[in-house]
């Protein structure tokens, strides 16, 4: 059965205020040289899902600059491919409201456009996680279990705190889903929780949607999920691969250090042979190293020129470090010029910023010195 | 379709470069990598795009795969075009045609490429050297000059001009003797190869020059010297800037290390004419707790653990603990494992280096470069002496002798 | 100098609001296979203007279509290329109003893309007429005549009720505008009327839409052009040449008629050698016509199926007429389906209409009757 | 870069079609327009993406120009794509190629473009026929009776089997012999010339049939008999629907006129599957106010004033007032001029018909089909006999002749 992807571009953009003033939680830069869409996108591509619908509602500048005609992801098609749906702003008064919030709110927005897909399946996924998925495993566990709905989920070891976070599912044997907790406030110890992953085919989507529309529901959960536990077979398909979710700027920070220093990590995202993770490809010449530099366990994109010190750090494309600059526990965007003798430590910079010489910056792991966009310090 | 274009490049990608030994066994001498993440040509096609001329005939002839996959569709170059593009242009058999038998011949059995874009002006170029050039500033002095054929020439020192094909020209520039590495030269403007010819012209000679048995069908020792017999108007463009043919092993070592230190000799970096190349999503390149990396130039997809000094490393390497790479270069997806010493040496793509080897002697004044073919497996402890360029044969005779 | 293309794509929706109802003036559908944007694009590309930006602020989805990634009008760049700009939506309540109206409101509204346009000119043009302009010579004319502002004009012979719908320009005989009326009241006779299409330098353009920014302006003509008629040099360039002003639904169906008939002003449009119309291309197979078929002064798309009689008609693709029907002095856009003894004439059916045996629909030249999309009758 | 496919297509599109005389003089077969708007490699190729082929080898050899420049980039038929797509494959000079010396040597000099994507199945094809066929329940049908090689056949009338390859096959479908052009058929399967070979079966197939000095490098008269007398599992797939070769005129123009009427024989309409073809952005086609038009095909940039019946016309084709059309195809371009009558034949691309002039005669059991060929003009009130070929030197020596 051939499956249509969807990708909802802005949700939970709040969780990550910082980074998402300008982007949506979907092209928001990610170790070196990815945006979290990538992760979503590859892992559709590498299942030969070639027909993706990119819903995005606020911000997708950088997403539609980023996407452009998809051909990085070889989905410039004539049939398929990558589609970005903004809001289709009416020049009529009668038609209103082009913010929306939710995965549902989106999906009735656009439930024009899902009714045009042509495949039998869909599969939905955000842009808030880094994981290398098998979604090609996922698909044909779908089809052979004749479920109406799979939800992949990751068993995770809960506190209290973290619950209110999650989506939390109770299942039989079977893997039926028999009970669903929407951001709960006492469950704790081992759970089942949403990774927001869901396949679905096309006709009992659009039927949920129009269902959805004429009662004027609005989560996915809530009323569609809850609703029909009993009379639709919805099983979960727990994911034990790597997984991160980004829920805030230190999960941000953190995420990225770990991926430097935990090569078991990074490879169980970047390093699987049959799936890479894809990405727009950049002219930058290769990366120079000084005479005088003094590089270790570091990440560094191409373009980078290095006269100083790098430590457990996290360069992108263009970013240049002055002579006798020390850079540690630090995560430079694109095009940051830091100057001579700078001293920065924990520090997230965002696109082309400028450190002049002899700054000395320090934030903390818990909450990292961040930098916007453009500034110069 | 209207397909009309004021220029057209034709590139000459077909030589085997043979002086480059084995890394010209299986590619022709365009597509040797160079620079950690480019081609040789893609110096030509970039400068191509880049002087707005958007129709390019590459014509291949030998080992034409890597280079036809590598172009592509031309995307990289911006060379996609509905018209034009980057066009891949093999021999192929016809009425009249078959292999290229020198570069006049070459052009001339694409002539019916060339006249569907109606162009007034051809320019004619080869995929051999790295540098930076304006054509569009050679094609404007053309014009202004009304000329019919230009050629593009730098000034070397005098004591190496006779290796190279030398016009004398009068003040105005204008050409009134070439000489293919004269014994004696007489100027020091050296042909850098690259013509611009008015179209009506290059068909008329090109057709003379096919139906001349005797000729030999190349450029350089027929076609312009019979223009030049004939009073065609032929003016010396004046090139100056980095040029460098990269025919050997040791002139493609230096034009790398060319692009290391600060001020290097030729800039990469430069944001005014970007060189476009083929390249795919590999993950950034990671620097280990131990390693040591100085005067290098390293890319993506590489993994370095060990010492990499002064050296120019392609994607995809990997560099374990305690391996030193000094004053080499190493292409893509091989690997040096532990305890590995490599010293002024070239090697070539998805070498697995053993551990404990010794290839190449540290740089100094007679000591040669050394050349390691690709896709070989070096055995752990293995020593390749300087000066040797090992393919898969010599590597099992190497084995025998030291077995 | 190398020059960078705008184009509104919005301009003047109102005047067509039968056809505007869910596209934008540019993606209106026009002569069998082109819309209305192919005309302002293929004269730019045939410029060799490469890098053109499309300002659309609603109902921009069919343009999104039609344009896809550009590589119709050979401008799927890596650098430049076609760039649709739909209004930004922003999750901040800080940054409101997506909706323009005039043309400083649309330029105002998109400073920040203006200013990163790394040409030296900039042509503005919009979507509500039907020319092949040689806009080559129209740069070369701007370059060599040093002004600071070109607009093209036409000189034509107004009515009093005409020039209600025109910009008009007094000048003097070096070209340079001397005084201009915007829309005015009472002028008639042989007058330069505006075309819209504008050519600027980058700088001075940026210059002038900070200074409406900051005073406020919102009309290009009356607050910017008028202005400054004396401080800047202004100049008119004369277009005589075929053009066709869309101001109403009667001149879209009078203009379509008009190329039917008047070989020597479709020749004008289409049948330039070195400037051709460039359009989205499609699959269709060829058109077929039945044994019974009579089909006389018409204008034909491929994949139709004609069975029955068509005169003096234009038919875009996959229409299919029926036996003995007959179609007169209409306008079929693509997909409609007519049964057999229909009889049409000065129809104009939108998209996808159907069209059921036997029906008889017959409008007026100076009012068609017009057909909204899917629509069965 | 991660490249695997699980199956490859590599196409045969080097041949001249020589039984097409003068329609071939300067374009391979595969290039032969067809159908208004489409050439004949455009249903193999649309045919591989709507199987779900996404990688395609193009091998060219004679007059690849035209097919390489069709082409292209693969975009019309979504074939650009980054890994795989369609990708031209002419012959090359190497260590050890050279021109194509039969179908088996043409993939025998481009394994290691196969290799390349590693797949599991290899689908052999022929861009010489006119058909649709999902190749994916092919390649079904292949793996499910895990065979070695799969080759489509299609049921012919017994008394036309003697001129095709037939498969002798048990029930099953396996086929125990294969005999080419047998003069008397035990059945009327014939090969279809598609093939699906499981890839290392193929690589160690060619490699044999490389070294065989004996062998012509034929798939149909080596390859395939020898892997049956080695007893390896081999089946054929039973295709039924539309399927034409066009390898001569009479079937090229049958073909064509299969295309008309109220339920053609060959439907070109079908959402479902859909033919792609590269075409430009070219004017609707007008019809004029004295023109007759019947049982026909039309299509882009044509202006028509003059009678069309029963024929087929590609884009830009001129019929100017009181012309004359019937039972012919009239290929892109061509301009048939006042008081002109064309009867039964096939008009190549470019030509003008001067006035008056007769071509052919009306459709007849007696009457042969007459062929003008590319870029004629012919001159007012020539006519032009039934059954002629012509190209420029007879049309020449018929000037002579009359004058």
């Amino acid at each position: 059965m051939s499956t249509a992807g969807i990708i909802f571009a802005n949700l939970h953009d709040s969780n990550l205020p910082e980074l998402t003033r300008q982007r949506s939680m979907g092209s928001v830069p990610f170790l070196c040289r990815y945006r979290f869409i990538d992760f979503a996108l590859s892992n559709m591509v590498n299942a030969d899902i070639s027909s993706i619908g990119i819903l995005a509602h606020y911000n997708y500048y950088s997403l539609m600059d980023h996407i452009g005609s998809g051909k990085n992801w070889d989905l410039a098609r004539r049939s398929g491919g990558i589609q970005i749906l903004p809001p289709n702003v009416s020049a009529y008064a009668e038609t209103p409201a082009t913010y929306y919030n939710t995965r549902l709110e989106a999906l009735k927005y656009n439930i024009f456009n899902i009714e045009r897909i042509q495949d039998d399946l869909i599969l939905m996924c955000q842009c808030d996680c880094v994981a290398n998925f098998d979604f090609g495993e996922l698909l044909s566990e779908h089809e052979s279990s004749g479920a109406d709905i799979t939800i992949v989920t990751k068993k995770v070891h809960l506190t209290t705190q973290e619950s209110r976070n999650h989506v939390i599912f109770d299942s039989n044997s079977d893997g039926k889903i028999t009970d669903i907790h929407v951001k709960p406030n006492d469950i704790t110890g081992y759970k089942d929780v949403s990774l927001n992953v869901i396949v679905i085919s096309k006709k009992l989507l659009v039927t949920l949607i129009h269902d959805a529309i004429s009662h004027n529901f609005t989560s996915f959960y809530r009323d569609i999920i809850s609703r029909n536990l009993t009379s639709k077979n919805i099983k979960l398909f727990r994911w034990d691969g790597y997984y991160a979710d980004i829920l805030n700027f230190e999960d941000y920070f953190r995420t990225s250090m770990d991926l430097i220093s935990n090569e078991e990590n990074r490879n169980a995202v970047f390093g699987i042979r049959n799936r890479p993770v894809l990405t727009k490809v950049r002219n930058s010449p290769p990366t120079v190293y000084g005479d005088n530099c003094k590089v270790s366990n570091s990440l560094i994109a191409d373009g980078c020129i290095i006269e100083g010190k790098v430590e457990n750090s996290i360069l992108f494309r263009g970013v240049k470090i002055g002579r006798n600059a020390c850079i540690k526990n630090s995560i430079l965007f694109q095009g940051a010029q830091i100057g001579e003798h700078v001293s920065l430590n924990c520090v997230v910079s965002d696109k082309n910023t400028t450190i002049r010489d002899r700054s000395v910056l320090s934030g903390n792991e818990s909450l990292p010195y961040y930098i916007s966009k453009g500034r110069m310090i | 379709m209207y397909t009309k274009k004021e220029c057209v490049a034709m590139l000459l990608a077909g030589g085997r470069g043979s002086r480059l030994y084995k890394l010209t066994d299986k590619i022709a001498k365009p597509a040797v990598p160079f620079g950690g993440k480019y081609r040789i040509i893609d110096f030509t096609l970039s400068n191509c795009i880049n002087s707005g001329i958007d129709t390019v005939g590459v014509l291949t002839q030998y080992q034409p795969m890597v280079l036809n996959e590598y172009i592509g569709t031309g995307e990289p170059w911006d060379l996609d075009r509905s018209v034009g593009g980057a066009r891949v242009l093999p021999p192929y058999q016809g009425t009249t045609s078959d292999w290229y038998k020198g570069t006049a011949n070459a052009i001339y059995q694409n002539l019916n490429f060339i006249a569907r874009y109606d162009p007034e002006y051809v320019l004619i170029l080869s995929g051999d050297h790295i540098y930076k050039m304006d054509y569009s500033k050679m094609l404007d002095y053309h014009k202004e000059r009304n000329a019919d054929c230009t050629i593009a020439v730098i000034d070397v020192p005098i004591e190496q001009a006779s290796r190279f094909g030398i016009m004398n020209t009068y003040d105005d520039g204008r050409i009134y003797e070439f000489e293919e590495k004269p014994p004696n030269p007489k100027s020091t403007h050296a042909s850098m190869g690259i013509y611009i010819f008015s179209k009506d012209k290059l068909f008329k000679y090109l057709t003379e020059d096919e139906e001349d048995p005797e000729s030999s069908k190349d450029f350089g020792k027929n076609v312009i010297p019979k223009m030049l017999n004939n009073g065609e108007t032929m003016f010396a463009y004046p090139f100056s800037g980095y040029w460098k043919d990269v025919g050997t092993l040791e002139s493609l070592w230096e034009a790398n290390m060319d692009l290391l230190g600060d001020n290097p000799e030729f800039y990469l970096n430069d944001r005014r004419w970007r060189i476009y190349f083929r390249n795919y999503a590999l993950p950034p390149h990671y620097i280990g707790c131990e390693a040591e990396v100085k005067n290098s130039i390293i890319t993506e997809g590489c993994n370095i653990h060990g010492c990499v000094i002064n050296s120019v490393l392609s994607n995809g390497v990997v560099v374990e603990p305690g391996a030193v790479v000094k004053d080499s270069i190493i292409m893509a997806n091989t690997c040096i494992k532990k305890g590995a010493e490599i010293n002024y040496s070239i090697i070539d793509t998805e070498v697995v280096v053993g551990e404990n080897c010794r290839i190449g002697a540290p740089r100094a004044d007679n000591v040669k470069i050394t050349l390691v073919g690709s896709e070989l497996e070096i055995d752990p402890g293995v020593t390749i002496e300087p000066g040797s360029m090992i393919n898969a044969a010599d590597l099992a005779s190497l084995k025998n002798k030291n077995n």
